[in-house]
């Protein structure tokens, strides 16, 4: 049933008969990794594409959260059970069972987020991995901020050693050596060492205090831009930078942060988006139209599956000169001219 | 008066199964009000309660019937289902009884959690690194985990026997590094899948996997947790060991007066607590999934198992029986739970909420016994066998 | 003749108290420790190369001060030395009076000396001190709350695990009220009343129908979990902007004092809530030892029948402490969302309770200590912190265990046996 | 309100027809009682009799099930120990109820704080202190810590703690039950003197020799019944007999001593710390033989207890040796020195000797579960222990529901049976017996003797730590005064109060002897029975 209109009012709503479903029944359904739907990242973008679906195809969904790894296929099989058409899966842990259930039921089809290994996958026809090379854009981001930054340092941090973390730094810190080599500038990156392929983490998604705390650290050596790629524990990070009073400013990922973060905006300069939102709801739609494909979707540049987020409050702060070169260097990924080399990236 | 060596014989005590069940019904209606409370539309319905109030009733009922409808048809709605709830009920019996052994010797094991991350770790290793005959391998790769889970109980043990360092902290502590250990490890190749960045194990060698009856959930982890809990009993009340563990728990001063020693039963205790919270790591590392095989290590192996061991210890009174009983209480709530969460989309935290509620009131029979009147109060207090005096 | 007037002092025992076994072993332990330490400043000596430099000001900091430069191997080396020194005193037994203490602080800014020099040593970045202790204090502000909150219920003789669930309640009050009302001290007082309604629970659980404390405690974590969890599932999550977008705290400059150089801007630029948790320290001590309702407190935490037959009502204080202990719980929680983004998370006070019952642990029921190893504790992780910037050789997920090891190598060599209230967990039936 | 009872109306304190039940079992059983300003009022009773309950009543501890309670012509019903405070009773307990930690400062002035600020002020309370103690003649240093204090001085702090409040009817639970013969008689000449002041006072004892000293009225309670009262002057044997039901033997029956040619147990040189890490026992050498009784006396808190334990190995020998039979014993573990033989009653029947939890039956073998018949490998043979636990409950009399009620719902006699079963159940060299009757009422007094004597007539060397100077002297072979951590003297069992309550606070035995008036304890017997006589004929 519809909710009734919120007035406040005592007075029953009339009787209305309920909206039908236009059209033949198509359920999508979706299972959470053991983050949950509200984790503020994968499962919740991935999540949001469920509902967009929804809300734009007139679909019925399912969805279902898991507890712990012991889960997954339980839940997948659930959603089998409930009679879904298409069911999407978030992160790689459901991988082996994602690929165990598709297997099983052929007439289901299944999509799977951010599973960074899709040439495991044998040919199994109604499997699409859902993958975002969003080392491009971080790579656009790091340059960015290396053309923005006024102490010549700049911080990064992660809430747990994934490589779906990893990627945004590791993309991140070479857009500033690109800008370095190609302004001969001295720009440093804290918080990730690309050669040792380690760095800052706050060991936790959740830890918004520990998030700002270790924005703090940075800030205090000297980053005027921080780019945190922790989940809600990177508000943390917008606190900080928020309270430096226009020092400091940041860089958001995942989602346009100035929609996802609005109270924040005046300090996030642009967020790397990875937009796992449309990719699901393209899926969705695919599949529901018929036109499904086990063909892995690589969110790239070029595809505008991954990206830089709109400038928002900082398009008259950005320099014109350096916003060409944002696009001439996003031209160069593209076109394979400049590589960029991390071990976490999609290698479909 | 010349008393005769009285037989022993199983008597029901029937005032507690009745508060029990009182216990779980009054949950379930908290947990109800909670779920109109916070459902929005349902709340809504209850602004005009007065004017149509047909309309607020109908929609509480809905919600709390389908969610409850779901949680039980889930739990134990058909073979699929029971043996679903076997398979959750097996890690938190086997952890739970880690937890009610070490409070039988007056110790309190909040570290079950990484007692089990350390058996799945080392289950899970030896499952997918060694290439071994069925049966031996499966027989080493559970050994290989309850020595883990010991291990790090171990410490625990040695180190409040040796240097008195309160257990309390020492097993919190052990948790955080426990997680941070297995969150290091997954980083290594040696417990990577090869050609993956992923912290993902490989998948655990088939003759490693807990072989399971076709059909439904059942498998070797649930007979294993049965066999601890006699095991546990018959360590208990009929060994030497158990009568020190018993006896330095209950009074540590007699127990060393009569020449036992309490730092070594300390140590043999929490070693034997952190075997059985080891072997529900184990269940997660080596025990089949709804697809066949084990799931493959990564860092929420063990889920919350340590943690709800806890509830379990203490719902079952430190006792084997009752460990086994609230085991597959709590592994039914979390079996129904999925289903409720996918079939009546219900949020899963509400069965944390009822896990809670069912432990509080069991807790506290005086209320149950004056919320519900017509129970007769029970005598003895709950919670005998837990050590009184808290951090001691 | 009475007994006083055969006194004879020439057949004395010693006057001086022997070495008991536990001090004994404490000792041994403090000084295996301190030595263990010193044996691996040296062996770090093979990879100091470079000196060592300290940041006394953060980057964005209006004044700086200067970064102070020391030689990273003759540091490390005096630092190792002066360990072992000290552990040699310890372990010989020798050091008396005054200077076992004096041995003990030495070894230990020794170790953190040279621990920070050894890491920082050849590294581009300084080791930002004044943002160490910075990041110590706020690590610590929760942790203190949530220690005092765990003194004043054990004191009392009710054991308290239940402050994480404290907190997190009221995190979540203060999120969904601040929200509400746009208002930090509405957000302060229901964030106060939630500490206050987990602490009546724990009372009239504990109190009344005596049940087993500890059993309480978790029980009423996983209450707090569950409840916070479902409502912000059901109700916050999807109206976040209404309900999760509490107002922050401020940082209230001390006029004066905030201007002193490095301590101004460490100390006295906090928040209200920093502040009073340094004031409360001071005042759960000052309650504790020098009034009438303290003494009442100690005496009930210790043997409740000698107070019920004194005429005081066992029941009455301890309730009343376990509330006043919810009032510091309550603000601990409200750190949380208040001092940070002003939103709530599921679970996010990732286990900040449980640390602070270890510090009550550690510090022996008393208000300061606990306080201390709070800030060890704070101390300790932000330190881990700092050095992932550093980029050291060490892995991060190794730093990020570090407070925990830390934390058992305090209790196992450091602390040993303490001694709880007697009547601390017993529940008081009449 | 009935006013031919014999105190006039408005005067007293009346406790009449008090009943209080717990469950099943009837403590007091319409109990009436009448306490008189400027007298001594003995409560007699064997162990259970229901003398502390009755008090609690009083106290507002407990409330009565039926009954009332009138003071000075007023009906009060105390709810509260704070309304029986306000009504001028003050009580000391069976049990100390002193906060161990607190000052005798904070531990005086709990509960009576000066309310006005919520501020302590302690130099007054420091002030108040020693104002009472002089006044009444009970020196007590108001800063030291309770539990660095001997037991003999927290008595007197309790005994503060009452008289703190001006109270004009105190009752004592058995105080001397820890006090040396020099300690019980100050306190009976500071009892005196408040009887004096026109204070009432209630005083509990099982010693019937303090009974016959100082008591102006005798009320002997049996199974929660009044069953009569006695005057002081009434021989021992009757009060005994009136108490208990029965003809109770209050002279140890024993044969003389034929001890062993060699010493079975010999120290020599023996140091010990206390686990606070004072010296204890400092230098001390001692022999004792099979088949004789070697008890210990002190004053409590000398180093006897650390002596018992270190011969059990609880806590180590610093210096020194001990050896059973040739064997040495320092070193060992308590596991390994009862596997040598040593049967140890310890002092704390409680805390040390049983497991409250457990069950008679497994109490009875607590400390050789782990050996034949009981264990096979690490297998417990339950019919094994349950047959133990029928044969000693029989042959020991334990008074017990079945052998599988737990040992906390015994009575403290029948809790020290199951002690001294566990320990004589086996062939002992060595048995070490700390207060083996505290608190214990005549019957099992008698009972426990006997059984200890037996067991040196098996040429066990038993040695008995006892603060109790009537059991030393019945019991003992040879008495070995303890002081300060070393032997003062080693005396023959007739030697005089007077001069073992000297040699207890450190005289010399040849000085104690030279300055002791009365030499043997027949004469000094005498000497109480004619002040009897002669406070009899006054009256
Ligand atoms: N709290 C209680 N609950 C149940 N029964 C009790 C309780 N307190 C005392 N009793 C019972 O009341 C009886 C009287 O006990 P009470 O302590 O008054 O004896 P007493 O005469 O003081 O003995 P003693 O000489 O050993 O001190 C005891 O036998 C005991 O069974
Ligand atoms: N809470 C209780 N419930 C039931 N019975 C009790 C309780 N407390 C004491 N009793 C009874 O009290 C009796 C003795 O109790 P009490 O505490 O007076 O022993 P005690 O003081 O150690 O004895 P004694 O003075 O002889 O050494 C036992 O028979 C026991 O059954
Ligand atoms: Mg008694
Ligand atoms: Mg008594």
């Amino acid at each position: 049933a519809e909710a009734p209109g919120t007035g406040g009012a005592s007075a029953p709503p009339a009787e209305s008969p309920s909206p039908t479903a236009g059209g033949a029944a198509f359920k999508a359904c979706m299972v959470s990794d053991d983050g949950g739907f509200d984790d503020k990242s994968f499962n919740q973008n991935s999540h949001k594409g469920l509902l967009d679906a929804k809300a734009e195809l007139g679909i019925e969904t399912g969805q279902v959260e898991s507890n712990s790894t012991a889960d997954y296929a339980k839940n997948i099989q659930s959603m089998v059970d409930a009679n879904c058409n298409m069911i999407v899966t978030a992160g790689f842990l459901l991988s082996d069972d994602t690929l165990a259930a598709a297997k099983k039921n052929p007439d289901v089809e299944f999509a799977i987020v951010d599973n960074n290994d899709p040439k495991t996958y044998p040919a199994v026809t109604n499997l699409k991995p859902l993958l975002f090379n969003t080392a491009q854009s971080s790579f656009l981001a790091g340059y960015l901020a290396a053309g923005m930054t006024k102490t010549k340092k700049l911080g990064t941090f992660g809430g747990v050693k994934l490589p779906t973390v990893t990627i945004f730094m590791d993309g991140f810190s070479q857009g500033v050596d690109y800008y370095n080599k190609q302004k001969s500038t001295d720009v440093q990156v804290l918080g990730w060492d690309a050669a040792k392929q380690d760095g800052q983490f706050t060991g936790d998604f959740d830890d918004i205090k520990g998030g700002q705390r270790t924005a703090e650290g940075l800030i205090s050596q000297g980053a005027d831009i921080v780019f945190p790629v922790a989940g809600p524990a990177g508000l943390g990070a917008l606190q900080a930078a928020k309270a430096s009073g226009g020092k400091v400013n940041a860089i958001w990922v995942d989602t346009d942060g100035c929609v996802s973060a609005e109270t924040y905006c005046s300090n996030i300069i642009t967020s790397v988006n990875k937009v796992m939102d449309v990719a699901v709801r393209d899926t969705i739609k695919a599949a529901k139209d018929g036109s499904f494909s086990n063909e892995p979707y690589v969110g790239t540049l070029e595809n505008d599956g991954t990206g830089l987020a709109p400038f928002h409050e900082f398009d008259s702060k950005v320099p014109a000169e350096l916003k060409s070169e944002l696009d001439a260097v996003k031209a160069d990924i593209i076109s394979a001219k400049i590589t960029i080399e991390s071990k976490s990236q999609p290698s479909a | 008066m010349s008393p005769e060596p009285r037989k022993r014989r199983l008597v029901i005590p029937w005032s507690d199964v009745l508060i029990t069940i009182a216990s779980i019904v009054l949950a379930f209606i908290v947990g109800a009000l909670l779920m109109i409370f916070s459902d929005t539309e349902v709340r809504s319905k209850f602004a005009y309660f007065f004017a149509r109030p047909s309309d607020a009733l109908i929609a509480s009922w809905e919600k709390i019937s389908g969610a409850y409808a779901a949680l039980i048809k889930g739990a134990i709605g058909g073979y699929g289902p029971i043996t679903e709830t076997t398979a959750q009920a097996a890690p938190l019996i086997c952890a739970g009884l880690g937890v009610g052994l070490a409070f039988r010797a007056g110790l309190f094991n909040i570290g079950a959690q990484g007692q089990a991350v350390l058996g799945a770790i080392v289950a899970a290793y030896i499952g997918f690194t060694w290439h071994l005959p069925p049966g031996i391998h499966l027989l080493l790769a559970i050994l290989g985990g309850l020595l883990g889970g010991a291990f790090w109980g171990g410490i625990v043990g040695w180190l409040k026997a040796k240097t008195g360092a309160h257990e309390v902290i020492v097993t919190i502590m052990m948790n955080y590094i426990a997680l941070g250990l297995l969150a290091y490890l997954l980083t290594t190749p040696a417990f990577q899948r090869p050609g993956r960045t992923d912290p993902i194990s490989p998948i655990v060698d088939w003759n490693a996997t807990m072989p399971r009856l076709e059909g439904g959930q059942l498998h070797l982890g649930f007979l294993l947790a049965l066999l601890a809990a006699v095991a546990v009993w018959w360590l208990l009340d009929r060994s030497t060991i158990g009568f020190a563990i018993r006896a330095v728990g209950a009074n540590p001063h007699a127990a060393a007066t009569a020449g036992m020693s309490v730092a070594r039963t300390t140590i043999i205790t929490m070693f034997l607590a952190g075997a059985l919270a080891g072997l529900a790591g184990v269940q997660a590392a080596l025990g089949p999934s709804a697809s066949g095989l084990p799931v493959p290590l990564s860092l929420g192996i063990v889920g919350s198992i340590g943690f709800d061991a806890i509830t379990v210890a203490l719902l079952g009174q430190s006792k084997p029986l009752g460990t086994v009983l609230a085991g597959l209480l709590f592994g039914a709530l979390h079996a129904g739970g999925l289903a409720m969460q996918s079939v009546a989309q219900t949020p899963l935290t509400l069965t944390t909420v009822l896990q809670a509620l069912i432990v509080l009131f069991v807790a506290a029979p005086a209320l149950v016994t004056k919320i519900v009147p017509f129970l007769k109060p029970r005598k003895t207090r709950a919670f005998g066998p837990v050590p009184e005096g808290g951090l001691a | 003749m009475s007994i006083d007037t055969v006194d004879r002092t020439a057949s004395r025992p010693e006057a001086a108290p022997l070495e008991t076994p536990g001090r004994r072993r404490q000792r041994i332990s403090t000084g295996i420790l301190i030595a263990g330490v010193g044996v691996l400043l040296l062996v770090g000596l093979a990879s100091t190369d470079g000196s060592a430099r300290f940041a006394l000001s953060d980057a964005f900091d209006e004044v700086q001060l200067p970064t102070v430069t020391v030689p990273g191997f003759t540091t490390v080396l005096v630092c190792g030395l002066l360990c072992l020194a000290a552990a040699v005193g310890y372990l010989s037994g020798s050091l008396r009076g005054r200077w076992p203490v004096l041995a003990g602080a030495v070894a230990g800014l020794a170790v953190v000396m040279g621990f920070l020099t050894w890491a920082a040593s050849g590294r581009e970045l300084p080791f930002p001190v004044s943002n160490q202790f910075a990041g110590t204090l706020s690590l610590a502000t929760p942790l203190v709350f949530g220690a005092l909150c765990g003194v004043l219920c054990e004191r009392s003789g009710i054991v308290n695990v239940s402050i994480e669930g404290q907190f997190l309640s009221a995190a979540f009050a203060a999120a969904i009220v601040g929200s509400l009302t746009s208002s930090v001290p509405a957000a302060l007082i229901a964030a106060v009343l939630a500490g206050l309604v987990m602490a009546a629970l724990l009372a009239v659980f504990s109190i009344n129908y005596l049940v087993n404390q500890v059993v309480l405690g978790v029980v009423l974590n996983l209450l707090a979990v569950g409840v916070t969890g479902f409502l912000f599932d059901q109700l916050v999550e999807p109206a976040s902007l209404k309900y999760n977008s509490a107002p922050v705290l401020e940082p209230l400059p001390i006029p004066g004092l905030a201007s002193i150089p490095f301590f101004g801007r460490v100390l006295f630029e906090q928040n209200i809530l920093a502040y009073l948790a340094a004031i409360s320290v001071f005042v759960v001590w000052l309650v504790l030892y020098r009034t009438t309702w303290g003494l009442r407190i100690r005496a009930v935490g210790e043997h409740p029948e000698a107070a019920d037959t004194v005429g005081i009502s066992v029941r009455g204080i301890r309730w009343s402490a376990v509330l006043a202990g919810g009032v510091f719980g309550g603000l601990g929680g409200s750190f949380f969302t208040l001092a940070s983004t002003g939103s709530f998370t599921k679970e996010f006070t990732v286990g900040n309770g449980f640390i602070a019952l270890a510090a009550v642990i550690m510090g022996r029921w008393h208000p300061v200590l606990a306080s201390i190893m709070c800030l060890f504790f704070g101390f300790v992780t932000q330190m881990a912190s700092q050095l992932q910037t550093l980029s050291t050789p060490m892995p991060s997920q190794f730093l990020l265990i570090l407070p925990y090891v830390a934390t058992i190598i305090a209790v196992a060599g450091l602390v040993g046996r303490v001694r709880p209230p007697a009547a601390d967990g017993i529940p008081y039936e009449k | 309100m009935t006013p031919s009872s014999p105190p006039a109306v408005g005067t007293g304190l009346r406790l009449r027809g008090i009943t209080k039940r717990f469950g099943d079992l009837v403590a007091n059983d319409s109990i009436d009682l009448d306490i008189t300003p400027g007298e001594i009022h003995c409560l007699l009773g064997e162990n259970g009799a229901g003398k502390t309950t009755l008090m609690n009543v009083l106290y507002g501890l407990l409330q009565p099930d039926d009954g009332t309670i009138s003071i000075e012509g007023v009906d009060h019903a105390h709810e509260t120990p704070k309304e029986a405070i306000a009504a001028g009773i003050g009580m000391v307990h069976q049990h100390f109820m002193l906060v161990d930690v607190f000052t005798v400062a904070e531990n005086l002035i709990l509960g009576r704080e000066d309310g006005t600020t919520g501020l302590l002020n302690m130099a007054q309370a420091r002030r108040h202190v020693r104002a009472l103690s002089e006044r009444y003649g009970l020196n007590v240093d108001p800063d030291a810590v309770i539990e660095d204090l001997p037991v003999g001085v927290q008595q007197r702090v309790e005994i503060l703690k009452a008289l703190a409040n001006d109270a004009k009817y105190l009752i004592l639970d058995e105080p001397t039950a820890v006090l040396t013969p020099q300690e019980t008689d100050q306190l009976m000449s500071v009892m005196r003197s408040l009887r004096d002041e026109g204070k009432a006072i209630v005083f509990i004892t099982h010693k019937l020799r303090e009974v016959r000293e100082i008591a102006d009225k005798i009320t002997v309670i049996r199974h929660g019944k009044v069953v009569g009262t006695a005057k002081p002057t009434d021989p021992e044997a009757d009060l005994a007999e009136l108490m208990v039901g029965r003809a109770v033997t209050l002279v140890v029956d024993k044969k003389l001593a034929s001890p062993s040619p060699e010493p079975r147990l010999a120290l020599k040189g023996v140091w010990v710390a206390s686990p606070n890490g004072t010296l204890a026992v400092q230098d001390l050498d001692l022999d004792v033989f099979g088949g004789e009784i070697v008890c210990i006396a002190g004053v409590q808190g000398n180093g006897q207890t650390e002596l018992a334990e270190a011969l059990l190995g609880l806590i180590r020998v610093l210096k020194g040796s001990i050896q059973l039979d040739g064997r040495p014993l320092t070193g060992l573990t308590p596991s390994e020195t009862i596997d040598a033989g040593l049967g140890f009653v310890p002092e704390d029947r409680k805390q040390h000797g049983c497991v409250g939890t457990f069950t008679v039956a497994e109490n009875l073998i607590l400390n050789h579960y782990d050996e034949h018949p009981y264990a096979r490998g690490i297998a417990l043979d339950l019919s094994k222990v349950r047959q133990n636990a029928a044969h000693r409950v029989d042959e020991f009399d334990i008074r017990t529901q079945s052998i599988e009620s737990t040992v906390s719902s015994l009575s403290g006699g029948n809790q020290q049976k199951v002690v001294l079963a566990r320990e004589l159940s086996r062939t002992l060299a060595l048995l070490v017996a700390c207060q083996p009757t505290r608190g214990l009422d005549v019957g099992a007094v008698e009972f426990v003797h006997k059984r200890l004597i037996e067991e040196r007539d098996r040429g066990t060397a038993v040695v008995i730590v006892s603060t109790e100077l009537d059991e030393v002297v019945a019991l003992a072979d040879r008495i070995a005064v303890m002081y300060r951590g070393r032997v003062v003297g080693i005396v023959p069992p007739d030697t005089s109060r007077e001069v073992l309550g000297l040699m207890m606070a450190g005289v010399p035995t040849e000085e104690a002897l030279a300055s002791a008036s009365s030499t043997t304890l027949a004469e000094e017997d005498a000497a109480l029975e004619a002040s009897l006589e002669e406070m009899h004929h006054e009256s």
